[in-house]
């Protein structure tokens, strides 16, 4: 009796979910029904009034993907939680007791249904790998989808003419390097419109997160590593950024704003500015994939002079090896 | 031994008299439980030897700053091996323990079981002592950082694999007497016997288990 | 020299009868109040030895006046001296000089809760307690994280305190859930499921209890040793970075984690090998196998966690490298640690809410489990699927990009088997007699709220969009949706369906009705905006965000102050009904087929009279020719020795059982 | 025990219970560091006058050996804080007196003057007496902290003193110690708090050097609390 959980237990009173004999109500034909309507409508009602103004917009291509991609996902969910939904509401209504003391042993006896099982494990399996499919496709043609793809991206962007831009993270604060414009180093984020830009992402200490959030970037910012997440701009206006990954006190105060403007707005910002800083881009170190604070004399980056703790258990280590 | 009775005190319960049955069935149980509980303490020592091979491997493939393993360094060989050594006779002599506690050779366990703790004090000690002889500071590199985490968890690995041949060991000291009146250890139906000839079991595979995991990291810190 | 009765204990049978309570002073004896002092003695001791040995460097304690080895050492001995002088390490400890003690017999009053003590009932109703403070300890500090969040930039607490909050509640309360179900319900229930009168290993579950509040003592430690600044995910390097809390953090996870693997080593053993004769698998009651599959989890992705923890310990203390990428580690070695633990841990998590609600469905719905077999197979296809979903959490880290659609699709497929437990569910409520009471409601809110909490799931695991909402408060509102719609829920639907079991009391169940509409619309309140909150960009963990989020977010905290409210109407509701003025429960009062429900109330402390043979499944409802769930009280041949179904008999010579 | 007793006792407890807890949350709250006042007294149009200084070692407290700025209050007494409420849209005058030696910058960006003025010059400050608005790091003693209020835009670099020199190590410091003198303005915008923090890695014995009164406020961390 109890092995029959799987199998189709048709005999001894227990009737198939699917079918209604005579006298009972087509239970599922009515809840089909009232699913299939409210389904259609709240899709077709959240595809053309919300889904348009679904964050992070439409700035850049990534974005665009980013908002497209959420909105495909929302139609396929909205179904979903209207069909269990639909088939709670009408199951507690439809066959609700009021509370009985004793609780009588009436329900229904079905243990299982092969037919229902299965088709709920074939059209769940199919959504699932439908949605694999399409995220899988969504993420390789848009090169990455804005997302980090480490030092070596394996998804790059088909366009010609990409602006590189360093990304630097620190403890609190990003700032950015424009390696193609003499590598002058500025606390401020300009872009060119109907560019693709490659951001380089990396971190001078802790794990931090470059989040270009109406850009639809995101790449996580470690030390030692290159991140590259591709975009191409789209519209001009203006974006946050903000630090998405906890990096200590002033987590929540890592942000800036940044702008995109016109290719020759740019052109002439990029060369005012690198005319500006000219002074200080002299004594930065050289450019590099990975900013490393020991090439501008910085000693290896611990403070000062190499006599941080870490530096003490070295000296102590090589004393040791000499003995 | 018959059926247990429990004398309660002034706040008395029901009485409980177990059957044979009920005592047969449980100590089935309590055996299966030694045999299923030894394995899931292998699955545990598992999962946590596995995250120091995939931190070994991981820092080893990432090799940041050329820092995985700068000139080569290599903790003291020498050591490596003993300790290794020491282990895996330790392991060794656990194993025969067992095997000569079944055949019903008491002397042979006892002698064996006490050389297989000696020989884990001594790979304990070992590990220990070449923790004061290391020829880089734990910070140094890669390496270095990842034979300091082995170097713990292995001192927690022998030590258990010593306090559970220990405690088995004590234990027949104490029984001894009790065993011998009904077939000795190795035949005795008593309960406290049946789960012992158990615990010895589980004892000679975490063994087993242990020696394996010393050839594999003696392998990775020593060899390549 | 004993005589030969007391060196050989009755090993095979239970520990001795209540008694009792022990002679003398009570205070001699070893309970929680000596535990603490043992907890104080050993945080000094180890704190003065760590001065001792690690004052010379002046890197340890130099410039920073920070020496984490006296405070790992101060934690880590504070904890043996808690084990100590609660007396969980007085067996161990004999038993190098071969000694076994007798367990001293249990008290039969209140104390008993107070005390080391082997009995599963008496651990069950510890835990019980523990959970509760946890929970309430974390709930307040929720509380403050909302307080903070009224303001978009006026503080209340301001950024360091703020992130040590955020990170105190995160960590307590995935302590706390790890265990919330395991623990009190797991230990209580599960021997009485499947007919047994003990656990398999009744010291390691006693054990288990203590370094889980051990641990709570721990993690408490890290407020006044300065936070720890990393949230609950404790990403390196910033761990390494942080102030003495780090180590709270650190010791107390492994603390709590050895906790974990002892309570699921404990229950795996007991499920496979004290189960009843008759109890085959497949008439095994759904619930025991959620606690089955997360007691596989808690057991094999634990360790992991507790290297990971180990590391981070040496890193603080010993110096080394694993998460300095400068010195030859890698930032990313603990964050591949860490979640190879972190997405089991969330199945740890949900596994039991699932089992909970099918467990209870059936009773209120008048009708068997529908697809009995499907919920057992949801339950391991989700546990066996969440080792392998784990760098869904660095989709954007820049980790191995080419494994993304792998990932992305053993992520998504793990919502096949969770669909499962809706197949089950909903299957249950068809053409059934459906029963509106408080542990029904629970049990509907959690279908409710973990729909919710599962499809935005998906829309995380789809790399593209999780550009955007990864790490934002959609996430957060995403995992509250399923660990506390879900889990929480359950676990309230459990304390409402199985309170009369426990405590031979009964809670007001119109008190209950009061709270479970409060707790729902309050939770969906409070958590619903959150979705949009993340969409519109406001990062997790942040104590400034965008002016334009201040109405959601004060509309948030509102109903948070009011949800952690619909808390106290459950307090009050236990200590009126419950302590106060103790409301005598039915013995069983849902007329429930479950095993547990055929034991007398209070349970006696053998649970059995004699060991049962089950008869039947325990969800035969609407099926009158079926036999009884269980035969109480067999015959001598009809009992233990003789029936062997589902388990096969242990050979003499060979303690190894035969694989199921 | 009657019911309205129990009742009574039931309550009294959940009170405790909550005061306990809001008593908890308070102490937290309370354990910042005080707000230097510049605003009582201060006239509309006038500027206001800040003098702050920054310490090897606070000396003193909880963490000894800590790094830390100090503030002097409008009455001439230091006080141990980076907490300040100042008037809106108000011209401030900082003088920095810098006891701390200095170290090359990990990022030399640091090392631009941006969003304060002296001499009546953006973009500048007086560095004893000399306007100063680019420090190269990697010469000379380096730069010991920086003034950045990033979200204005402010960045102001610390020439740190010579490390050899017999350094201030107790709060706080006079002006018989070897030191630094900066001076700059800016302009406070409208009513809001803003965070300022230190860029240079000067947490000692924290993995790179941001750990401890780097992440402490009332150390190298602190609030412009500008109020209209």
């Amino acid at each position: 009796m109890s092995d029959g959980a799987t199998t189709h237990q048709a005999g001894s009173g227990g009737t198939p979910p699917a079918g209604g004999p005579g006298g009972e109500p087509r239970h599922f034909r009515r809840i089909f029904t009232v699913w299939i309507s409210i389904s259609v409508v709240a899709d077709l009602l959240f595809w053309f009034l919300v889904g348009p103004h679904i964050p992070p917009g439409r700035m850049t291509s990534a974005a665009g993907g980013a908002q497209f991609d959420f909105n495909v996902l929302f139609v396929i969910a909205l179904p979903v939680i209207i069909g269990v939904w639909t088939y709670m509401a009408y199951a507690l209504s439809t066959w609700r007791k009021s509370r009985v003391p004793g609780l009588p042993l009436s329900g229904d006896r079905a243990r299982g249904h092969f037919g229902v099982q299965t088709a709920w494990m074939a059209i769940t399996s199919t959504v699932v790998i439908g949605l694999f499919v399409f995220g899988t496709v969504e993420l390789i043609v848009p090169a990455g989808a804005g997302g980090g793809e480490g030092p070596n991206p394996i998804w790059t962007p088909t366009s010609k003419t990409i602006l590189p831009i360093q990304v630097i993270a620190q403890q609190w604060k990003f700032t950015y390097r424009y390696p193609t414009f003499g590598g002058f180093e500025t606390s401020q984020l300009i872009l060119p419109d109907n560019t693709t830009i490659a951001f380089h992402v990396t971190s001078l200490d802790v794990i931090h997160d470059f989040w270009a959030y109406q850009l639809g970037i995101k790449a996580d910012a470690n030390p030692q590593q290159d991140n590259v997440a591709f975009t191409t701009t789209d519209q001009v206006g203006s974006f946050t950024v903000r630090c998405d990954e906890l990096c200590g006190l002033w987590h929540g105060a890592m942000y800036n704003y940044g702008k995109v403007v016109t290719k020759s707005a740019f052109e002439s910002w990029a060369t005012r500015t690198r005319a500006q800083l000219a002074a200080n881009t002299k004594n930065l170190p050289p450019f590099a994939w990975t900013y490393d604070p020991s090439a501008n004399g910085a000693g290896g980056g611990y403070y000062p002079s190499n006599v941080d703790h870490f530096s003490k258990v070295e000296t102590y280590g090589a004393q040791r090896a000499k003995v | 031994m018959s059926a247990t009775t429990h004398n309660n005190g002034e706040t008395s319960g029901p009485v409980l008299t177990e059957t044979p049955e009920e005592l047969a069935y449980e100590l089935r149980a309590a055996e299966g439980s030694i045999w299923t509980g030894t394995r899931l303490a292998i699955g545990i020592g598992v999962f946590a030897f596995a995250s120091l091979a995939f931190a070994y491997f991981y820092l080893r493939s990432n090799n940041a700053f050329n820092l995985w393993r700068p000139r080569g360094i290599t903790a003291p060989t020498s050591f490596g091996a003993a300790v290794m050594a020491f282990t895996l006779a330790a392991a060794a002599l656990a194993v025969l323990a067992g095997r000569r506690l079944r055949g019903g050779q008491t002397t042979d366990w006892q002698v064996a079981g006490w050389a297989a703790v000696l020989s884990g004090l001594i790979a304990l000690a070992l590990q220990i002592w070449e923790q004061t002889q290391l020829p880089f500071y734990p910070g140094s590199s890669g390496y270095a950082s990842c034979y300091t985490g082995w170097a713990v968890m292995n001192m927690v690995l022998i030590l258990g694999g010593i306090y559970w041949s220990e405690t088995l060991l004590a234990r027949f000291m104490r029984l001894r007497r009790a065993f011998t009146e009904e077939g000795g250890a190795a035949g005795s139906p008593l309960p406290a016997a049946r789960l012992f000839r158990a615990n010895v079991e589980g004892a000679a595979s975490f063994w087993i288990f242990v020696a394996v995991t010393e050839v594999f990291f003696w392998l990775l810190f020593y060899m390549i | 020299m004993a005589t030969d009765s007391e060196l050989i204990p009755p090993i095979g049978a239970t520990p001795p009868p209540p008694g009792p309570p022990p002679r003398g002073p009570a205070w001699l004896h070893q309970n929680i109040f000596t535990a603490a002092i043992g907890a104080v003695a050993g945080y000094a001791f180890g704190h003065w030895v760590g001065n001792m040995i690690a004052s010379g460097y002046p890197n340890i304690n130099g410039a920073s006046g920070q020496n984490d080895i006296a405070i790992c050492l101060g934690l880590g001995i504070g904890v043996f001296g808690w084990l100590l002088g609660a007396g969980a390490l007085n067996y161990p400890l004999a038993k190098i000089v071969g000694r076994e003690p007798a367990p001293e017999a249990p008290e039969s009053n209140w104390t008993r809760y107070l005390r080391f003590s082997t009995d599963h009932k008496v651990v069950g109703i510890q835990y019980f307690f523990a959970v509760f403070v946890f929970l309430f300890t974390a709930g307040l500090l929720a509380m403050a994280i909302r307080t903070e969040l009224l303001s978009p930039t006026t503080h209340i607490f301001g950024p360091g305190t703020y992130i040590e909050i955020v990170g105190e509640h995160g960590t307590m309360m995935m302590m706390m859930a790890s265990s919330l179900v395991v623990g009190p319900l797991g230990n209580f229930l599960v021997p009485l499921m499947i007919g047994s009168r003990r656990t398999a290993f009744p010291r390691i579950e006693a054990s288990s209890f203590w370094l889980f509040s051990g641990g709570y003592l721990v993690i408490v430690t890290a407020l006044p040793l300065g936070g720890f600044p990393t949230g609950w995910t404790g990403y390196a390097p910033l761990q390494t970075q942080a102030a003495g809390g780090m180590d709270s953090y650190l010791v107390g996870f492994a603390v709590i984690g050895t906790g974990m693997v002892l309570a699921g080593f404990n229950l795996i053993a007991t499920i496979i090998h004290y189960r009843a004769p008759g109890l085959s698998w497949s008439r095994l009651p759904v619930f025991v196998w959620s606690i089955l599959a997360t007691s596989a989890l808690l057991t094999l992705a634990t360790p992991t966690l507790i290297c990971a923890g180990l590391f981070g310990i040496l890193d603080r203390t010993a110096q080394t490298a694993f998460y300095v990428t400068e010195r030859g580690g890698s930032s990313f070695l603990w964050e591949n640690l860490f979640w190879f633990f972190g997405h089991p841990e969330v199945y740890i998590m949900a596994l039991p809410g699932f089992g909970i609600v099918s467990e209870i469905l059936p009773v209120f719905t008048r009708r068997p489990l529908f697809a009995y077999r499907v919920a057992a197979a949801g339950m391991f296809g989700v546990a066996l699927l969440s080792f392998f979903v784990w760098q869904h959490h660095l989709f954007q880290s820049g980790i191995n990009p080419d494994m993304r659609p792998l990932f992305m699709l053993t992520t998504e497929l793990i919502s096949i088997p969770t669909g499962f437990i809706y197949l089950v569910t909903l299957g249950t409520l068809y053409k059934a007699k459906i029963h509106f009471d408080v542990p029904m409601l629970f049990a509907l809110g959690m279908l409710f709220n973990f729909l919710i909490g599962g499809v935005t799931g998906v829309f995380l695991s789809d790399v593209p969009v999780d550009v955007t909402v990864h790490g934002s408060f959609f996430v957060m509102a995403h995992f509250h949706y399923t660990i506390m719609g879900g889990l929480v829920f359950a676990f309230f639907a459990a304390i409402y369906y199985w309170m009369p079991k426990l405590t031979g009391r009964t809670l007001d169940m119109r008190l209950g009705r009061i709270h479970f509409w409060c707790m729902f619309v309050f939770f969906n309140m409070t958590f619903f905006p959150l979705f949009i909150v993340g969409i519109l960009g406001m990062p997790r963990r942040v104590f400034e965000y965008a002016h334009n989020l201040q109405g959601l977010n004060d509309f948030s905290s509102i109903s948070a102050y009011l949800l952690g409210a619909s808390f106290l109407i459950f307090v009050a509701n236990f200590i009126w009904t419950i302590i106060i003025e103790p409301r005598r429960a039915a013995a069983n009062p849902w007329n429930s087929l479950g095993l547990e429900w055929q034991t007398p109330t209070p349970v006696p402390y053998y649970n059995f009279e004699r060991i049962p043979v089950i008869l039947s499944d325990p969800y035969h409802y609407s099926e009158p020719e079926a036999l009884p769930v269980a035969d109480l009280a067999p015959r001598p041949s009809a009992g233990a020795a003789t029936v062997g179904v589902g388990r096969g008999s242990a050979d003499e010579t060979d303690p190894r059982p035969p694989m199921a | 025990m009657g019911r309205s007793a129990k009742i009574a006792i039931v309550g009294c407890l959940l009170a405790i219970a909550t005061g306990l807890a809001v008593f908890t949350a308070m102490a937290f709250v309370a354990s910042t560091p005080p707000t230097v006042d510049f605003v009582t007294g201060h006239q509309q149009g006038t500027p206001v006058n800040m003098e702050i200084q920054t310490v090897g070692s606070v000396g003193s407290g909880i963490h000894p050996s800590w790094v830390s700025y100090l503030t002097r209050q409008p009455n001439g007494r230091w006080v141990h804080t980076t907490l300040w409420s100042l008037p809106a849209h108000t011209k401030v005058n900082v003088t920095v007196l810098q006891y701390d030696s200095g170290s090359p910058l990990r990022n030399q960006q640091f090392g631009q003057v941006t969003g304060v003025s002296a001499d009546g010059r953006s973009g500048t400050m007086l560095l004893n007496g000399k306007p100063v608005s680019v420090v190269n790091s990697n010469v000379g003693n380096g730069v010991g902290h920086t003034f950045s209020a990033p979200s204005l835009g402010i960045n102001v670099p610390l020439v740190g003193v010579n490390g050899n020199a017999n350094l201030c190590g107790v709060a706080p410091c006079t002006t018989k110690s070897p030191h630094n003198v900066i001076q700059f303005s800016f302009t406070t915008p409208g009513p809001g708090e803003y965070r300022w923090q230190c860029f240079v890695p000067c947490g000692l014995g924290y993995l790179y050097g941001n750990g401890g009164p780097m992440q402490t406020i009332g150390y190298m961390d602190g609030f412009l609390k500008v109020v209209a």
